[in-house]
């Protein structure tokens, strides 16, 4: 059982581990868990024990009436008896957890997020702002929040083990859970119901930032796309409408509105694209536009490796300006 | 006990018995069997076969998931690897092995009868199964396979979002296994209930017996649902219906509901055939009889009751109100009791017995730490809030691994030596066969083991590939290196039992001193088991020398000889008096052409032709009509 | 009134003693599973359903259906044991012990999901 | 006829019926469950534009079908008891009143396929499918009635008499799963 701990010590700093609780739920599912190991191991350890005892003893031949009595005590006393008492304390202390890992009563957070899952990215919108992104949910530090979780096609499940447990996205319904991190930092998340092709490549990331500077973030982000001043990004913009490129995105603030893709308006700043798949570099986004089933096979997304070179370098220009 | 030459009188009896069960020779003689020994055996290499081809599977996946980033296999085949391999290994081996194979080859023998109670339902049963196996497969060789995942949810499985037949070839195939499954239930519960040998009341009965019983109740229960699941489905898909579309007031957990309704008995059905081979392997290489047997006895029924009680904390994740999961969450920690008394009564049995580690003993200590180590996980997942963050995980897959392969297939395979003298005739070699053993321990530890820790840190499940840095690396290199391991064990393992069937040293009737009826028989036994319906005063018949002996003083006799045709016995179902004379129906072509027209008739309904479907379901109707043309023979 | 005297009285004990708790724990499942998913879904929300005085009925009901055959399993254990009841097979005996165990696994489980169920709060997702 | 003594236990054919029966009552269960599932996953039940169904038909409908295997139960027992009664009249009677049953009820079917569409909502589809599962076993049980009375000519073999108390157990189970629809159905009109 070594093994179980140093594996699991080891483990412990990866940013996508049950064992390293952020927020006040996560802990307590952590707490749930390390008792629930322990106890396990004393009891694995017993049948171990009664198995070697089984062993040691295999030449002993024990009188009839004894052992039946002896074993109908123990088989009464650890079968039956002791699981009911263990259970029961089991039992309390996972009713007790339950209401700490619900969904926020009504009124009780500050901030709503709305995610609703895609076929094979996330939709991040803030009620109350035009702030629409994608696959980064950005929050205030040591701010309840109410995570509003809708799919637009199947099933999906919005899960950040470091700080809550997973909440499955339902056609239909609207689940949420709540997000309450005191501790600045950067998140992983990643979606847990097979959802079909892309399921693999559905990753997302909770940054949390001190309020200002979300504040900042937030405003920034419900502003439309700047027009590009000239140059390349200019012959970019019109690259983007002439390719067909607005079917499927949204750029607020120019005629592109398509909801298939994810919006794009301020894509220049986010760390990555494509769900957390590939770091936001222009030579990645080069990469992603000329044949994006390479990297996210079965994505909606068609390559435009017919386009010219210089096209793409100017659609990459373009987009890498939206701030 | 051996069976000593006969006096000329009894030799009479038993050559015209023989000539009344003899089988037609040949291809014919297979295709028309009806006997549960030769049935079961038909059971057993195609469970094996499938077998093979769900270890691929699992050996594709688990090179694709070696390491992080990897291409050798793209998304849209893996999962439809990944959808083939739970399929497979759950309805086309698991099941078939343990009730197809071990069940209808050793109940009508542990319970002193000549065979099934419905022979010629049985053969329909396997000729179902087959059909319904060659049917999905077909669906992989046309490179079309159902891909949304076992329990393939809507509307991921609706026809908007799997276009395909895939999902269709799943549907059908299913309700076709389900129905041979559902025949094979029906078979067991009326062979356990009616054709008991003389004197075997409910507690004489062998907890083999037990647990049959208790999977054949499991499955009368659980498959409705699904077939009533499967159903709404190809409503929806073929039809247009709105059972699963939110847009029309229809609801897609109601899809979840039903199939873990039928999804989580289905996962006691698998492992009870389980506990029913522990619990005959462990009394005779103790030597005692089993503890506390009637606990053992109502334990497995517990098992499959509660069982019915759980299914929905495979839905914590969904969103249910609190109130509504805690009715499961008790349940799912309450069916621990069941579990925890029949491990304290296998131990028990060992520490106060002598037992005796050969390689059938061997696999179920194996199965013992398998299954208490399963049975914890178990356990965790049973929390609400912990299952809440480990649900479709690799937590998972490592937990019903443990509980499947280690606590389902160990006993299967302990089983497949323990009656390996039974069967063939031979023994086994034995230092070899400990051998396999470690090496599948080892195995199945190396392969499993890592998939708690890449769970715990965050690795979902049914993902073709993975980002390196998250700390799942080692894991899964480990899993991947376990995984070949584990078949190379296997392969060993199978190896040891094709060259023993041809060079084993002869074993005797009874090569391990066992307690059950099937011992008092030759290895392997004739076509009508018994040549007396044996009188039983105890649940191990095989150890009252007294009752052996008067059998063959009645042989005699000619008492309960029963050489007027294909006779058996039947008795009252609770304790066990001698009732009536059973004439049974002998091997028929009939099953095996009921089969192919079933199977047929589902492929034309995936392929849209009701028409020639209809024509299909009268031509069966005509079958059926056939079916006992000419009567079992009336006394 | 041993039970041995009345033979029908007798068969009725051992089934009340091996069924009893079992259809009582069932009933409370489906009946107390019935009541959250209609209570809490979009129809039941417009009934305001008093979940948590329902629940309890059943809750009541069923531990004392549940103790009944715990209660008869084990007056038919002791008549066995006693002699009182003839049971040249044992299987007289066997069934008492199941019954004894069958009741005292379902009552934990009433008792388990009836505690659990009136501690949460109704409908909180 | 045979001379043994009547078995106190009852034919295996009548042990697999049940069992069959039991699997039957699973799948009806499930289908109730599942129209009670999608009424209460809906406000608007029937959604507005289906009227809900008239009760008298149905109603009476189902009684009839119970009182139809009323003579497969006299049947039964005088096949269990090896009696000297009757056995082709009862069942030959049962069948017709079941044969007229299924087609009224197939008549009210269609009608009702011209009033509302299974595909059109959830309502509809769980209704068509309720129904057509019930009648769908009417319609094998009337089959299996005519199967009957083709081997009922000459006397009563251990065979047939098993044959005969098995046929009366399914259409007991399907008649009672016939109220038990029937009810379902009419939830909306109480």
């Amino acid at each position: 059982m070594a093994c179980v701990l140093g594996m699991l010590a080891t483990g412990c700093g990866s940013d996508q581990s049950i064992t390293s609780p952020v927020t006040e739920p996560a802990r307590e599912i952590d707490t749930l868990w390390w008792a629930m190991f322990a106890g396990g191991m004393v009891i694995f350890g017993i049948v171990l024990g009664l198995l070697v005892l089984a062993y040691v003893r295999r030449r002993r031949s024990s009188d009839p009436d004894r052992a039946e009595r002896v074993s109908y005590a123990v088989i009464l006393g650890g079968g039956m008896v002791a699981p009911v008492v263990l259970l029961a304390v089991l039992f309390a202390f996972v009713i007790r957890v339950m209401p700490a890992v619900s969904a926020p009563e009504p009124g009780s957070t500050s901030l709503t997020v709305e995610v609703t899952g895609h076929q094979w990215y996330w939709e991040v919108r803030y009620p109350g702002t035009d702030a629409v992104t994608a696959n980064e949910i950005h929050l205030p530090a040591g701010t309840p929040v109410r995570i509003v979780a809708r799919t637009a096609d199947v099933i999906h499940s919005f899960w950040v083990p470091r700080l809550n447990r997973k909440i499955d996205m339902i056609p239909g319904r609207t689940n949420s859970i709540e997000l309450d991190v005191p501790k600045v930092g950067t998140y992983r998340g990643q979606c847990s119901e097979f959802c079909g092709l892309g399921h693999a490549e559905m990753a997302f990331e909770v940054i949390v930032q001190p309020p200002a500077a979300f504040r900042r973030w937030l405003d920034h982000e419900a502003q439309p796309a700047e027009t590009p001043a000239g140059g390349a990004a200019a012959a970019g913009q019109e690259e983007f409408q002439s390719a067909s490129c607005e079917d499927c995105h949204t750029i607020r603030g120019t005629p592109a509105d398509g909801k298939v893709g994810p919006d794009l308006t301020h894509i220049g700043s986010r760390r990555t694209l494509a769900a957390l798949t590939i770091p936001n570099t222009p030579g990645d986004l080069y990469q992603w536009i000329t044949n994006p089933q390479g990297w996210k096979p079965g994505s909606r997304m068609p390559g435009f490796a017919s386009l010219p070179a210089s096209a793409r370098r100017a659609l990459v220009s373009y987009l890498e300006g939206l701030r | 006990m051996a069976v000593e030459s006969p006096a000329p009188a009894a030799a009479a009896r038993i050559d015209r018995l023989e000539r009344i069960w003899a089988e037609r020779p040949g291809l014919t003689g297979w295709l028309t069997t009806t006997d549960h020994k030769r049935i079961a055996l038909l059971y057993l290499a195609t469970s094996l076969a499938f077998f093979a081809a769900g270890g691929a599977e699992a050996l594709a996946m688990r090179t694709q998931l070696a390491q992080p980033n990897e291409r050798v296999i793209g998304p849209a085949t893996y999962d439809q690897l990944m959808t083939m391999h739970g399929v497979t290994m759950i309805f086309f081996f698991v099941i078939p092995l343990s009730i197809g194979a071990f069940g209808n080859y050793l109940v009508p023998l542990m319970i002193g009868a000549r065979d099934m109670a419905f022979p010629r339902m049985n053969a329909l049963s396997y000729w179902l199964f087959l059909g319904s196996g060659l049917l999905v497969y077909t669906s992989l060789l046309l490179g079309m396979a159902p891909d949304a995942g076992w329990f393939d949810y809507v509307p991921l499985a609706s026809r908007r979002f799997s276009p395909g037949l895939g999902i269709d070839f799943y549907a059908l195939g299913l309700i076709l296994n389900g129905v041979s499954s559902s025949a094979a239930a029906a078979n067991f519960l009326v062979t356990i209930a009616k054709l008991r040998a003389p004197g075997m009341s409910l507690n004489r009965m062998p907890l083999f017996c037990y647990a049959i019983l208790a999977t054949s109740f499991s499955l009368i229960f659980a498959l409705p649902p699904l077939t009533a699941d499967l159903v709404f489905l190809e409503l929806d898909r073929k039809l247009g219906f709105k059972f699963f579309d939110v847009a029309h007031g229809g609801d897609p957990l109601l899809w979840q509901h039903l199939f873990w309704i039928f999804g989580h008995p289905e996962v006691y059905i698998i492992v009870l055939p389980a506990f029913g081979i522990a619990t005959s392997i462990i009394p005779t290489f103790t030597r005692r009889m089993m503890a506390a047997f009637p606990l053992v006895a109502v334990a497995e029924l517990l098992v499959a009751f509660i069982g019915f009680g759980v299914w929905v904390h495979h839905m914590f994740a969904t969103g249910l109100p609190a109130t509504t999961m805690v009715f499961f969450a008790a349940a799912s920690l309450i069916i621990v009791i069941p579990s925890g008394i029949q491990i304290f009564a296998w131990c028990m049995t060992m520490v106060t017995g002598r037992p005796e580690f050969k390689t059938p003993l061997l696999f179920i200590v194996g199965f013992i730490v398998f299954f208490v180590f399963g049975g914890l996980s178990g356990i965790t997942l049973a929390a609400v809030p912990f299952d809440q963050q480990v649900t479709d995980t690799y937590y998972v897959v490592a937990h019903f691994h443990y509980v499947i392969w280690g606590a389902a297939v160990f006993p299967l395979l302990g089983g497949l030596y323990y009656w390996f003298p039974k069967v063939t005739g031979r023994m086994y070699y034995e230092r070899v066969g400990q051998l396999t053993f470690w090496l599948v321990f080892a195995g199945t530890n190396l392969t499993f083991f890592p998939m708690h820790i890449s769970g715990m840190l965050g690795m979902p499940r049914r993902v073709w590939t993975y980002p390196g840095g998250l700390g799942w690396n080692v894991e899964n290199l480990l899993s991947t290196i376990g995984a070949f391991f584990l078949a190379g064990g296997l392969v060993v393992l199978l190896a040891n039992l094709v060259v023993s069937a041809y060079r084993g040293a002869p074993a005797g009737p009874n090569p391990f001193g066992g307690g059950t009826l099937e011992w008092a028989t030759s290895s392997p036994p004739p076509a009508y088991n018994f040549d007396v319906i044996p009188q039983v005063t105890s649940a191990y018949a095989c150890w009252d020398d007294a009752d052996r002996a008067d059998d063959r003083r009645r042989l005699e006799t000619g008492e309960l000889v029963l050489e007027e045709g294909h006779e058996t016995t039947a008795s009252t179902p609770v304790d066990g008096h001698l009732d009536e004379i059973l004439h049974m129906p002998s091997e028929s072509p009939w099953p095996f052409v009921l089969g192919i027209v079933a199977t047929l008739g589902t492929a034309f309904v995936l392929t849209d032709h009701y028409l020639i479907a209809a024509v299909a379901v009268a031509l069966a109707a005509a079958v059926l009509t056939l079916w006992h043309a000419k009567e079992p023979a009336a006394a | 009134m041993t039970p041995a005297r009345t033979p029908r009285l007798a068969l009725a004990i051992q089934v009340y003693a091996l069924l009893g708790a079992p259809l009582a724990w069932t009933t409370q499942l489906v009946v107390g599973f019935g009541l959250t998913e209609a209570a809490c879904g979009p129809a039941g929300r417009m009934w305001n359903i008093a979940i948590d005085t329902w629940e309890s009925v059943i809750f009541g009901l069923a531990l004392t259906v549940a103790a009944g055959g715990l209660a008869s399993a084990t007056a038919l254990h002791r008549a066995v044991t006693r002699g009182a009841i003839d049971d040249p097979n044992g299987r007289v005996r066997f069934l008492a012990t199941i019954g004894l165990a069958v009741g005292a696994i379902f009552v934990a489980l009433i008792l388990y999901t009836g505690t659990g169920v009136l501690t949460l709060e109704e409908c909180r997702r | 006829m045979t001379t043994a003594p009547v078995p106190r236990a009852r034919p295996n054919g009548w042990y697999g019926m049940l069992a069959l029966v039991a699997a039957e009552s699973a799948l009806f269960a499930t289908l109730l469950a599942t129209y009670a599932y999608l009424r209460f996953s809906d406000p608007r039940w029937p959604p507005p534009g289906i009227e809900p169904p008239s009760i008298t038909a149905p109603l009476v409908l189902a009684l009839v079908l119970v009182a139809a295997s009323a003579p497969l139960a006299i049947a039964s027992r005088t096949a269990r008891r090896r009696g000297a009664g009757p056995l082709v009249a009862p069942v030959a009677l049962a069948l017709v009143i079941q044969a007229v049953y299924l087609a009224f009820q197939v008549h009210l079917y269609a009608d009702d396929l011209g009033r509302f569409s299974a595909g059109g909502s959830a309502y509809g589809s769980i209704y068509f499918t309720l129904l057509a599962v019930h009648h769908a076993h009417v319609g094998v049980g009337v089959l299996l009635d005519g199967w009957l009375l083709t081997r009922l000519r000459g006397d009563l073999t251990e065979y047939r008499r098993g044959a005969v108390m098995a046929v009366a157990l399914y259409w007991y189970f399907v008649s009672l799963a016939g109220l038990a629809v029937t009810a379902t159905i009419l939830i909306p009109a109480w």
